[in-house]
Protein backbone atom coordinates (compact mmCIF):
# COMPACT_ATOMS: atom_id res chain seq x y z
CA UNK A 1 0.00 0.00 0.00
CA UNK A 2 2.59 2.66 0.75
CA UNK A 3 4.76 1.22 -1.76
CA UNK A 4 2.03 1.81 -4.17
CA UNK A 5 1.81 5.44 -2.82
CA UNK A 6 5.69 6.18 -3.32
CA UNK A 7 5.21 5.06 -6.59
CA UNK A 8 2.32 7.52 -7.23
CA UNK A 9 4.10 10.28 -5.58
CA UNK A 10 6.79 10.31 -7.88
CA UNK A 11 4.70 9.79 -10.71
CA UNK A 12 3.07 13.22 -10.29
CA UNK A 13 6.58 14.81 -9.41
CA UNK A 14 5.62 15.65 -5.57
CA UNK A 15 8.04 14.28 -3.24
CA UNK A 16 7.90 11.44 -0.74
CA UNK A 17 8.57 11.50 3.03
CA UNK A 18 9.57 8.27 4.90
CA UNK A 19 8.11 8.57 8.45
CA UNK A 20 8.18 5.87 11.45
CA UNK A 21 5.23 4.88 12.72
CA UNK A 22 5.73 3.86 16.32
CA UNK A 23 2.75 2.10 18.04
CA UNK A 24 2.89 1.55 21.94
CA UNK A 25 1.00 -0.51 24.35
CA UNK A 26 -2.81 -1.72 23.39
CA UNK A 27 -2.39 0.01 19.83
CA UNK A 28 0.74 -2.02 19.64
CA UNK A 29 -0.86 -5.62 20.77
CA UNK A 30 -4.15 -4.82 18.82
CA UNK A 31 -1.73 -4.44 15.05
CA UNK A 32 0.77 -6.93 16.09
CA UNK A 33 3.08 -4.12 15.01
CA UNK A 34 5.69 -1.52 16.70
CA UNK A 35 7.28 0.43 14.14
CA UNK A 36 6.16 0.84 10.81
CA UNK A 37 7.83 2.64 8.09
CA UNK A 38 5.58 4.44 5.69
CA UNK A 39 5.53 6.55 2.53
CA UNK A 40 3.79 9.23 2.35
CA UNK A 41 3.35 12.85 0.21
CA UNK A 42 6.29 15.42 1.81
CA UNK A 43 3.84 17.47 3.95
CA UNK A 44 0.94 15.11 4.27
CA UNK A 45 -0.87 15.67 7.37
CA UNK A 46 -1.15 13.10 10.92
CA UNK A 47 -4.99 12.63 10.22
CA UNK A 48 -3.81 11.24 6.42
CA UNK A 49 -1.17 9.25 8.06
CA UNK A 50 -2.99 7.70 10.81
CA UNK A 51 -5.80 6.86 7.90
CA UNK A 52 -3.33 4.47 6.19
CA UNK A 53 -2.35 3.29 8.91
CA UNK A 54 -6.05 2.31 9.62
CA UNK A 55 -5.99 0.84 6.22
CA UNK A 56 -3.01 -1.41 6.68
CA UNK A 57 -4.22 -2.48 10.10
CA UNK A 58 -7.67 -1.85 10.82
CA UNK A 59 -7.35 -2.58 14.58
CA UNK A 60 -6.51 0.89 14.80
CA UNK A 61 -9.81 1.64 14.17
CA UNK A 62 -11.69 1.22 17.24
CA UNK A 63 -8.97 2.62 19.39
CA UNK A 64 -9.09 6.22 17.29
CA UNK A 65 -10.85 8.09 19.64
CA UNK A 66 -8.84 7.53 22.48
CA UNK A 67 -5.57 8.02 20.98
CA UNK A 68 -3.04 10.67 20.64
CA UNK A 69 -0.15 11.92 18.58
CA UNK A 70 3.66 12.92 18.76
CA UNK A 71 5.36 14.01 16.06
CA UNK A 72 9.80 13.91 17.18
CA UNK A 73 8.33 13.22 20.66
CA UNK A 74 6.27 16.47 20.89
CA UNK A 75 2.88 15.56 21.23
CA UNK A 76 0.57 17.22 18.13
CA UNK A 77 -2.68 17.86 17.30
CA UNK A 78 -3.84 15.93 13.35
CA UNK A 79 -3.98 18.84 11.39
CA UNK A 80 0.54 18.77 11.79
CA UNK A 81 2.20 17.95 8.60
CA UNK A 82 5.01 15.26 8.41
CA UNK A 83 8.65 15.57 6.98
CA UNK A 84 10.50 12.81 5.61
CA UNK A 85 12.39 11.43 8.45
CA UNK A 86 9.96 12.25 11.02
CA UNK A 87 8.84 9.71 13.93
CA UNK A 88 5.13 9.77 14.40
CA UNK A 89 3.71 8.21 17.23
CA UNK A 90 0.65 6.60 17.86
CA UNK A 91 -0.22 7.03 21.74
CA UNK A 92 -2.53 4.97 23.84
CA UNK A 93 -4.28 6.66 26.48
CA UNK A 94 -0.84 6.59 29.23
CA UNK A 95 -1.53 5.47 32.37
CA UNK A 96 2.08 5.53 33.99
CA UNK A 97 3.02 6.35 37.85
CA UNK B 1 21.18 19.68 44.60
CA UNK B 2 21.09 17.89 41.00
CA UNK B 3 18.42 16.71 38.73
CA UNK B 4 17.18 12.84 37.99
CA UNK B 5 15.19 12.07 36.19
CA UNK B 6 15.22 8.43 34.21
CA UNK B 7 13.81 5.28 33.25
CA UNK B 8 14.95 2.11 35.27
CA UNK B 9 14.41 -1.81 34.80
CA UNK B 10 14.62 -3.14 37.77
CA UNK B 11 14.59 -1.32 41.50
CA UNK B 12 14.48 2.29 41.78
CA UNK B 13 17.55 3.82 43.25
CA UNK B 14 15.66 5.88 46.17
CA UNK B 15 19.06 6.69 47.85
CA UNK B 16 20.69 8.16 44.53
CA UNK B 17 17.11 9.93 44.11
CA UNK B 18 16.75 11.53 47.83
CA UNK B 19 20.44 12.71 47.17
CA UNK B 20 20.02 14.25 44.31
CA UNK B 21 17.35 16.35 46.22
CA UNK B 22 18.66 17.14 48.93
CA UNK B 23 20.80 20.22 49.80
CA UNK B 24 22.13 21.76 53.41
CA UNK B 25 19.63 25.24 52.08
CA UNK B 26 16.83 22.99 51.73
CA UNK B 27 14.29 22.59 54.70
CA UNK B 28 12.01 20.49 53.19
CA UNK B 29 12.03 17.52 50.92
CA UNK B 30 8.71 15.60 49.78
CA UNK B 31 8.39 12.34 48.25
CA UNK B 32 6.33 10.02 46.31
CA UNK B 33 6.19 6.53 46.20
CA UNK B 34 4.08 5.15 43.48
CA UNK B 35 3.45 1.24 44.15
CA UNK B 36 1.77 -1.46 42.14
CA UNK B 37 -1.53 -2.64 44.26
CA UNK B 38 -2.61 -5.83 45.01
CA UNK B 39 -6.44 -4.80 43.57
CA UNK B 40 -8.16 -2.68 40.60
CA UNK B 41 -11.40 -1.70 40.55
CA UNK B 42 -12.40 -4.68 43.08
CA UNK B 43 -10.45 -7.16 40.91
CA UNK B 44 -7.24 -9.01 42.37
CA UNK B 45 -4.30 -8.39 40.10
CA UNK B 46 -1.84 -10.81 40.12
CA UNK B 47 0.79 -8.93 38.17
CA UNK B 48 1.64 -5.66 36.47
CA UNK B 49 3.85 -4.75 33.69
CA UNK B 50 4.71 -1.10 32.45
CA UNK B 51 5.87 -0.28 28.97
CA UNK B 52 7.25 3.25 27.65
CA UNK B 53 8.09 5.59 24.88
CA UNK B 54 11.47 5.60 26.08
CA UNK B 55 12.92 8.94 24.80
CA UNK B 56 9.70 10.75 24.67
CA UNK B 57 9.00 9.72 28.20
CA UNK B 58 12.10 11.09 29.26
CA UNK B 59 11.84 14.03 27.53
CA UNK B 60 8.15 15.00 28.80
CA UNK B 61 9.47 14.15 32.43
CA UNK B 62 12.61 16.75 31.96
CA UNK B 63 9.73 19.29 30.47
CA UNK B 64 7.89 18.92 33.89
CA UNK B 65 11.14 18.93 35.83
CA UNK B 66 11.64 22.60 34.00
CA UNK B 67 8.22 23.64 34.56
CA UNK B 68 8.50 22.72 38.18
CA UNK B 69 11.99 25.00 38.33
CA UNK B 70 9.54 27.89 36.46
CA UNK B 71 6.58 27.89 38.84
CA UNK B 72 8.52 27.17 42.45
CA UNK B 73 12.21 27.99 41.85
CA UNK B 74 12.44 24.19 42.75
CA UNK B 75 15.63 22.85 41.15
CA UNK B 76 16.44 19.82 43.05
CA UNK B 77 14.39 17.21 41.98
CA UNK B 78 14.27 13.65 41.01
CA UNK B 79 11.35 11.64 38.96
CA UNK B 80 12.09 7.92 38.18
CA UNK B 81 10.03 5.63 36.23
CA UNK B 82 10.33 1.49 36.47
CA UNK B 83 9.49 -0.19 33.69
CA UNK B 84 8.88 -4.01 32.91
CA UNK B 85 7.24 -6.08 35.09
CA UNK B 86 6.80 -4.61 38.26
CA UNK B 87 6.31 -7.20 41.33
CA UNK B 88 3.30 -6.39 43.35
CA UNK B 89 3.41 -3.63 46.32
CA UNK B 90 6.95 -2.78 45.11
CA UNK B 91 7.40 1.17 43.49
CA UNK B 92 7.01 1.99 39.95
CA UNK B 93 7.19 5.63 40.03
CA UNK B 94 9.49 7.77 42.80
CA UNK B 95 9.42 11.65 43.02
CA UNK B 96 11.34 13.62 45.58
CA UNK B 97 11.62 17.34 45.24
CA UNK B 98 13.47 19.55 47.97
CA UNK B 99 12.98 23.26 48.29
CA UNK B 100 14.17 25.69 51.18
CA UNK B 101 10.58 25.77 52.38
CA UNK B 102 8.07 22.77 52.37
CA UNK B 103 5.12 24.39 50.80
CA UNK B 104 7.34 24.28 47.64
CA UNK B 105 8.56 20.71 48.09
CA UNK B 106 4.90 19.58 48.35
CA UNK B 107 3.52 21.47 45.36
CA UNK B 108 6.38 20.81 43.21
CA UNK B 109 6.29 16.93 44.27
CA UNK B 110 2.69 16.93 43.71
CA UNK B 111 2.93 18.87 40.49
CA UNK B 112 5.60 15.90 39.04
CA UNK B 113 3.21 12.99 40.22
CA UNK B 114 -0.25 14.62 39.14
CA UNK B 115 1.46 15.52 35.39
CA UNK B 116 3.44 12.79 34.94
CA UNK B 117 0.66 11.22 35.00
CA UNK B 118 -1.22 13.26 32.73
CA UNK B 119 1.37 13.39 30.26
CA UNK B 120 4.50 11.41 30.30
CA UNK B 121 3.73 8.18 27.25
CA UNK B 122 4.17 5.31 29.69
CA UNK B 123 1.41 2.56 29.40
CA UNK B 124 0.88 -0.22 32.82
CA UNK B 125 -1.04 -3.08 32.21
CA UNK B 126 -2.70 -5.43 34.68
CA UNK B 127 -2.65 -9.40 35.11
CA UNK B 128 -5.91 -10.52 36.65
CA UNK B 129 -7.16 -14.33 36.96
CA UNK B 130 -9.76 -13.73 33.81
CA UNK B 131 -7.25 -11.63 31.44
CA UNK B 132 -5.56 -8.44 31.16
CA UNK B 133 -6.08 -4.66 29.96
CA UNK B 134 -3.79 -1.63 29.52
CA UNK B 135 -5.14 0.26 31.97
CA UNK B 136 -7.30 3.79 30.80
CA UNK B 137 -7.84 1.75 27.56
CA UNK B 138 -10.83 -0.18 28.51
CA UNK B 139 -13.62 -1.99 26.34
CA UNK B 140 -15.63 0.15 27.67
CA UNK B 141 -13.40 3.24 26.91
CA UNK B 142 -13.18 4.63 30.61
CA UNK B 143 -10.03 6.17 31.78
CA UNK B 144 -8.56 4.86 35.03
CA UNK B 145 -9.10 7.28 38.32
CA UNK B 146 -5.85 7.58 39.93
CA UNK C 1 0.21 -1.22 58.00
CA UNK C 2 0.51 0.35 61.35
CA UNK C 3 0.90 3.81 63.16
CA UNK C 4 3.82 4.93 64.35
CA UNK C 5 4.72 8.52 66.20
CA UNK C 6 8.18 9.01 68.06
CA UNK C 7 9.77 11.49 69.33
CA UNK C 8 13.82 10.43 69.50
CA UNK C 9 16.81 11.76 70.08
CA UNK C 10 19.73 10.77 67.17
CA UNK C 11 18.81 10.10 64.01
CA UNK C 12 15.26 9.00 62.71
CA UNK C 13 14.92 5.50 61.81
CA UNK C 14 13.67 6.10 58.35
CA UNK C 15 12.97 2.52 57.22
CA UNK C 16 10.78 1.52 60.05
CA UNK C 17 8.95 4.57 59.71
CA UNK C 18 8.43 3.82 55.85
CA UNK C 19 7.78 0.23 56.49
CA UNK C 20 4.73 1.15 59.23
CA UNK C 21 3.51 3.46 56.02
CA UNK C 22 3.54 1.29 53.60
CA UNK C 23 0.77 -1.61 52.69
CA UNK C 24 0.16 -3.71 49.71
CA UNK C 25 -3.34 -2.14 49.23
CA UNK C 26 -1.42 1.56 49.27
CA UNK C 27 -0.88 2.46 45.94
CA UNK C 28 0.24 5.68 47.32
CA UNK C 29 3.35 6.93 49.71
CA UNK C 30 3.62 10.35 50.42
CA UNK C 31 6.22 11.32 52.73
CA UNK C 32 8.05 15.08 54.32
CA UNK C 33 11.71 15.30 55.57
CA UNK C 34 12.33 18.28 57.39
CA UNK C 35 15.61 19.57 58.13
CA UNK C 36 17.65 22.08 59.40
CA UNK C 37 18.76 24.62 57.21
CA UNK C 38 22.52 26.56 57.05
CA UNK C 39 20.81 29.45 57.24
CA UNK C 40 17.44 31.37 58.41
CA UNK C 41 16.83 34.56 57.31
CA UNK C 42 19.76 35.49 55.90
CA UNK C 43 21.93 34.42 58.77
CA UNK C 44 24.15 31.09 58.83
CA UNK C 45 23.28 28.76 61.38
CA UNK C 46 25.61 26.65 63.34
CA UNK C 47 23.78 24.58 65.16
CA UNK C 48 19.94 23.50 65.90
CA UNK C 49 18.48 22.24 69.29
CA UNK C 50 15.37 20.51 69.64
CA UNK C 51 13.23 20.73 73.34
CA UNK C 52 9.65 19.23 73.58
CA UNK C 53 7.31 18.99 76.26
CA UNK C 54 7.52 15.37 75.23
CA UNK C 55 4.35 13.77 76.64
CA UNK C 56 2.04 16.28 75.07
CA UNK C 57 4.39 16.09 71.61
CA UNK C 58 3.37 12.36 71.57
CA UNK C 59 -0.31 13.13 72.37
CA UNK C 60 -1.13 16.08 70.26
CA UNK C 61 0.79 13.56 67.23
CA UNK C 62 -1.44 11.03 68.33
CA UNK C 63 -4.40 13.75 67.75
CA UNK C 64 -2.95 14.77 64.43
CA UNK C 65 -3.22 10.72 63.13
CA UNK C 66 -6.52 10.68 64.39
CA UNK C 67 -7.93 13.67 62.78
CA UNK C 68 -6.27 12.43 59.64
CA UNK C 69 -7.78 9.11 59.95
CA UNK C 70 -10.98 10.50 60.46
CA UNK C 71 -10.68 13.06 57.70
CA UNK C 72 -9.11 10.81 54.84
CA UNK C 73 -9.27 7.11 56.18
CA UNK C 74 -5.52 7.05 56.06
CA UNK C 75 -4.26 4.85 58.73
CA UNK C 76 -0.66 3.72 57.64
CA UNK C 77 0.99 6.49 58.82
CA UNK C 78 4.08 7.50 61.02
CA UNK C 79 5.28 10.89 62.82
CA UNK C 80 8.49 11.26 64.43
CA UNK C 81 9.97 14.05 65.65
CA UNK C 82 13.97 14.38 67.01
CA UNK C 83 14.82 16.44 69.53
CA UNK C 84 18.16 17.63 71.00
CA UNK C 85 21.14 18.96 69.38
CA UNK C 86 20.31 18.13 65.64
CA UNK C 87 23.39 19.02 62.94
CA UNK C 88 22.37 20.63 59.92
CA UNK C 89 21.36 19.30 57.24
CA UNK C 90 20.05 15.86 59.36
CA UNK C 91 16.70 15.33 59.55
CA UNK C 92 14.40 16.76 62.41
CA UNK C 93 11.12 15.47 61.34
CA UNK C 94 9.88 12.59 59.29
CA UNK C 95 6.45 11.85 58.13
CA UNK C 96 4.65 9.25 56.23
CA UNK C 97 1.24 8.53 54.95
CA UNK C 98 -0.13 5.72 52.53
CA UNK C 99 -3.07 5.15 51.14
CA UNK C 100 -5.00 3.22 48.64
CA UNK C 101 -4.79 6.98 46.57
CA UNK C 102 -2.32 9.50 45.98
CA UNK C 103 -4.85 12.08 46.68
CA UNK C 104 -5.21 11.10 50.44
CA UNK C 105 -1.87 10.39 50.94
CA UNK C 106 -0.52 13.66 50.23
CA UNK C 107 -3.27 15.53 51.98
CA UNK C 108 -2.51 13.53 55.10
CA UNK C 109 1.90 14.15 54.69
CA UNK C 110 0.78 17.85 54.51
CA UNK C 111 -1.94 18.33 56.91
CA UNK C 112 0.24 15.98 59.58
CA UNK C 113 3.60 18.10 59.37
CA UNK C 114 1.41 21.79 58.55
CA UNK C 115 -0.56 20.86 62.02
CA UNK C 116 2.58 19.15 63.63
CA UNK C 117 4.05 22.62 63.38
CA UNK C 118 1.01 24.94 64.87
CA UNK C 119 0.14 22.50 67.86
CA UNK C 120 2.67 20.40 69.21
CA UNK C 121 4.90 21.65 71.94
CA UNK C 122 8.31 21.46 70.15
CA UNK C 123 10.86 24.13 70.10
CA UNK C 124 13.79 24.63 68.09
CA UNK C 125 16.74 27.05 69.32
CA UNK C 126 18.93 28.44 66.35
CA UNK C 127 22.49 29.03 66.99
CA UNK C 128 24.21 32.19 64.63
CA UNK C 129 27.91 33.57 65.26
CA UNK C 130 26.64 36.14 67.19
CA UNK C 131 23.89 34.60 69.64
CA UNK C 132 21.15 32.49 69.37
CA UNK C 133 16.99 32.15 69.53
CA UNK C 134 14.30 30.15 70.55
CA UNK C 135 12.43 30.37 66.76
CA UNK C 136 9.33 31.78 67.12
CA UNK C 137 9.69 34.09 70.03
CA UNK C 138 12.38 37.17 68.59
CA UNK C 139 12.42 39.90 70.80
CA UNK C 140 10.59 41.60 68.38
CA UNK C 141 8.00 39.30 68.56
CA UNK C 142 7.59 38.27 65.18
CA UNK C 143 7.02 34.55 64.73
CA UNK C 144 9.01 31.81 62.44
CA UNK C 145 8.00 31.68 58.96
CA UNK C 146 7.77 28.37 58.05
CA UNK D 1 4.90 33.42 97.91
CA UNK D 2 3.66 30.00 97.38
CA UNK D 3 4.25 29.09 100.83
CA UNK D 4 2.41 32.27 102.20
CA UNK D 5 -0.27 32.40 100.04
CA UNK D 6 -0.74 28.37 100.85
CA UNK D 7 -0.91 29.95 105.04
CA UNK D 8 -3.55 32.18 104.00
CA UNK D 9 -5.73 29.55 102.58
CA UNK D 10 -5.69 27.19 105.41
CA UNK D 11 -6.44 30.16 107.32
CA UNK D 12 -9.64 31.31 105.80
CA UNK D 13 -10.63 27.54 105.03
CA UNK D 14 -9.98 27.26 101.44
CA UNK D 15 -8.93 24.06 100.28
CA UNK D 16 -5.35 24.08 98.51
CA UNK D 17 -4.40 23.09 95.53
CA UNK D 18 -1.04 22.28 95.08
CA UNK D 19 -0.23 22.77 91.11
CA UNK D 20 3.32 21.58 89.34
CA UNK D 21 3.75 24.19 86.75
CA UNK D 22 6.29 23.66 84.00
CA UNK D 23 7.94 25.74 81.95
CA UNK D 24 9.99 25.43 78.34
CA UNK D 25 12.15 26.83 75.78
CA UNK D 26 12.04 30.62 76.04
CA UNK D 27 10.41 30.59 79.33
CA UNK D 28 12.71 28.45 81.25
CA UNK D 29 15.59 30.10 80.12
CA UNK D 30 13.98 33.72 80.97
CA UNK D 31 13.27 32.25 84.98
CA UNK D 32 15.68 29.13 85.08
CA UNK D 33 13.07 27.13 86.37
CA UNK D 34 11.73 24.19 84.37
CA UNK D 35 9.24 22.69 86.67
CA UNK D 36 7.99 25.27 90.04
CA UNK D 37 5.38 23.39 92.30
CA UNK D 38 2.75 25.84 93.67
CA UNK D 39 0.31 26.43 96.34
CA UNK D 40 -3.12 28.00 95.25
CA UNK D 41 -6.54 28.09 96.21
CA UNK D 42 -8.76 24.88 94.67
CA UNK D 43 -10.78 25.82 91.27
CA UNK D 44 -8.39 29.03 90.85
CA UNK D 45 -8.04 30.12 87.33
CA UNK D 46 -4.37 29.67 84.36
CA UNK D 47 -4.33 33.72 84.63
CA UNK D 48 -4.23 33.75 88.63
CA UNK D 49 -1.74 30.88 88.53
CA UNK D 50 0.11 32.73 85.78
CA UNK D 51 0.13 35.94 87.61
CA UNK D 52 1.70 33.99 90.66
CA UNK D 53 4.28 33.20 88.79
CA UNK D 54 4.90 36.40 87.28
CA UNK D 55 5.51 37.62 90.58
CA UNK D 56 7.91 35.29 91.23
CA UNK D 57 9.35 34.78 88.45
CA UNK D 58 9.16 38.90 86.76
CA UNK D 59 10.67 38.05 83.39
CA UNK D 60 8.04 36.01 82.42
CA UNK D 61 5.79 39.31 82.01
CA UNK D 62 7.23 40.18 78.89
CA UNK D 63 6.59 36.92 77.37
CA UNK D 64 2.92 36.76 78.23
CA UNK D 65 1.20 37.73 75.12
CA UNK D 66 2.99 35.25 73.05
CA UNK D 67 2.13 32.30 75.73
CA UNK D 68 -0.35 29.67 75.15
CA UNK D 69 -1.16 27.05 78.22
CA UNK D 70 -1.79 23.67 79.05
CA UNK D 71 -3.03 21.56 82.01
CA UNK D 72 -2.72 17.92 82.41
CA UNK D 73 -1.36 17.91 77.97
CA UNK D 74 -4.12 19.65 76.85
CA UNK D 75 -4.39 23.17 75.57
CA UNK D 76 -6.88 24.93 77.99
CA UNK D 77 -8.55 29.23 77.88
CA UNK D 78 -6.81 31.21 80.45
CA UNK D 79 -10.30 30.99 82.61
CA UNK D 80 -9.63 26.74 83.55
CA UNK D 81 -9.80 25.99 87.07
CA UNK D 82 -7.04 24.45 88.74
CA UNK D 83 -7.22 21.36 90.79
CA UNK D 84 -4.87 19.78 93.18
CA UNK D 85 -2.81 17.35 91.36
CA UNK D 86 -2.90 19.42 88.05
CA UNK D 87 -0.35 19.91 85.69
CA UNK D 88 -0.04 23.70 84.28
CA UNK D 89 2.30 24.22 81.45
CA UNK D 90 3.46 27.61 79.69
CA UNK D 91 4.03 27.14 76.29
CA UNK D 92 5.94 29.69 73.91
CA UNK D 93 5.47 29.61 70.48
CA UNK D 94 6.00 26.26 69.20
CA UNK D 95 8.64 25.89 66.71
CA UNK D 96 8.92 22.35 66.08
CA UNK D 97 9.40 20.44 62.48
Amino acid sequence: MARVLADATVGTARAAAVVSVRLFAGAAEATGVRVHRMSIEDGATVDVAFDRMVEEFPALAALKSSLKFAVNQEFVEMDQRLSDGDEMAVIPPVSGG
Amino acid sequence: MARIVKIVEGQIDFHEALEAARSPRNGGLATFYGSTRDNSEGKSVHRLFYEAYKPMAVAKMEEIADQIREKWGVEDIAMVHRIGEVPIGEVSVFIAAGSPHRVEAFSACRFAIDTLKETVPIWKKEFFDDGEVWVGQTPSGRESGD
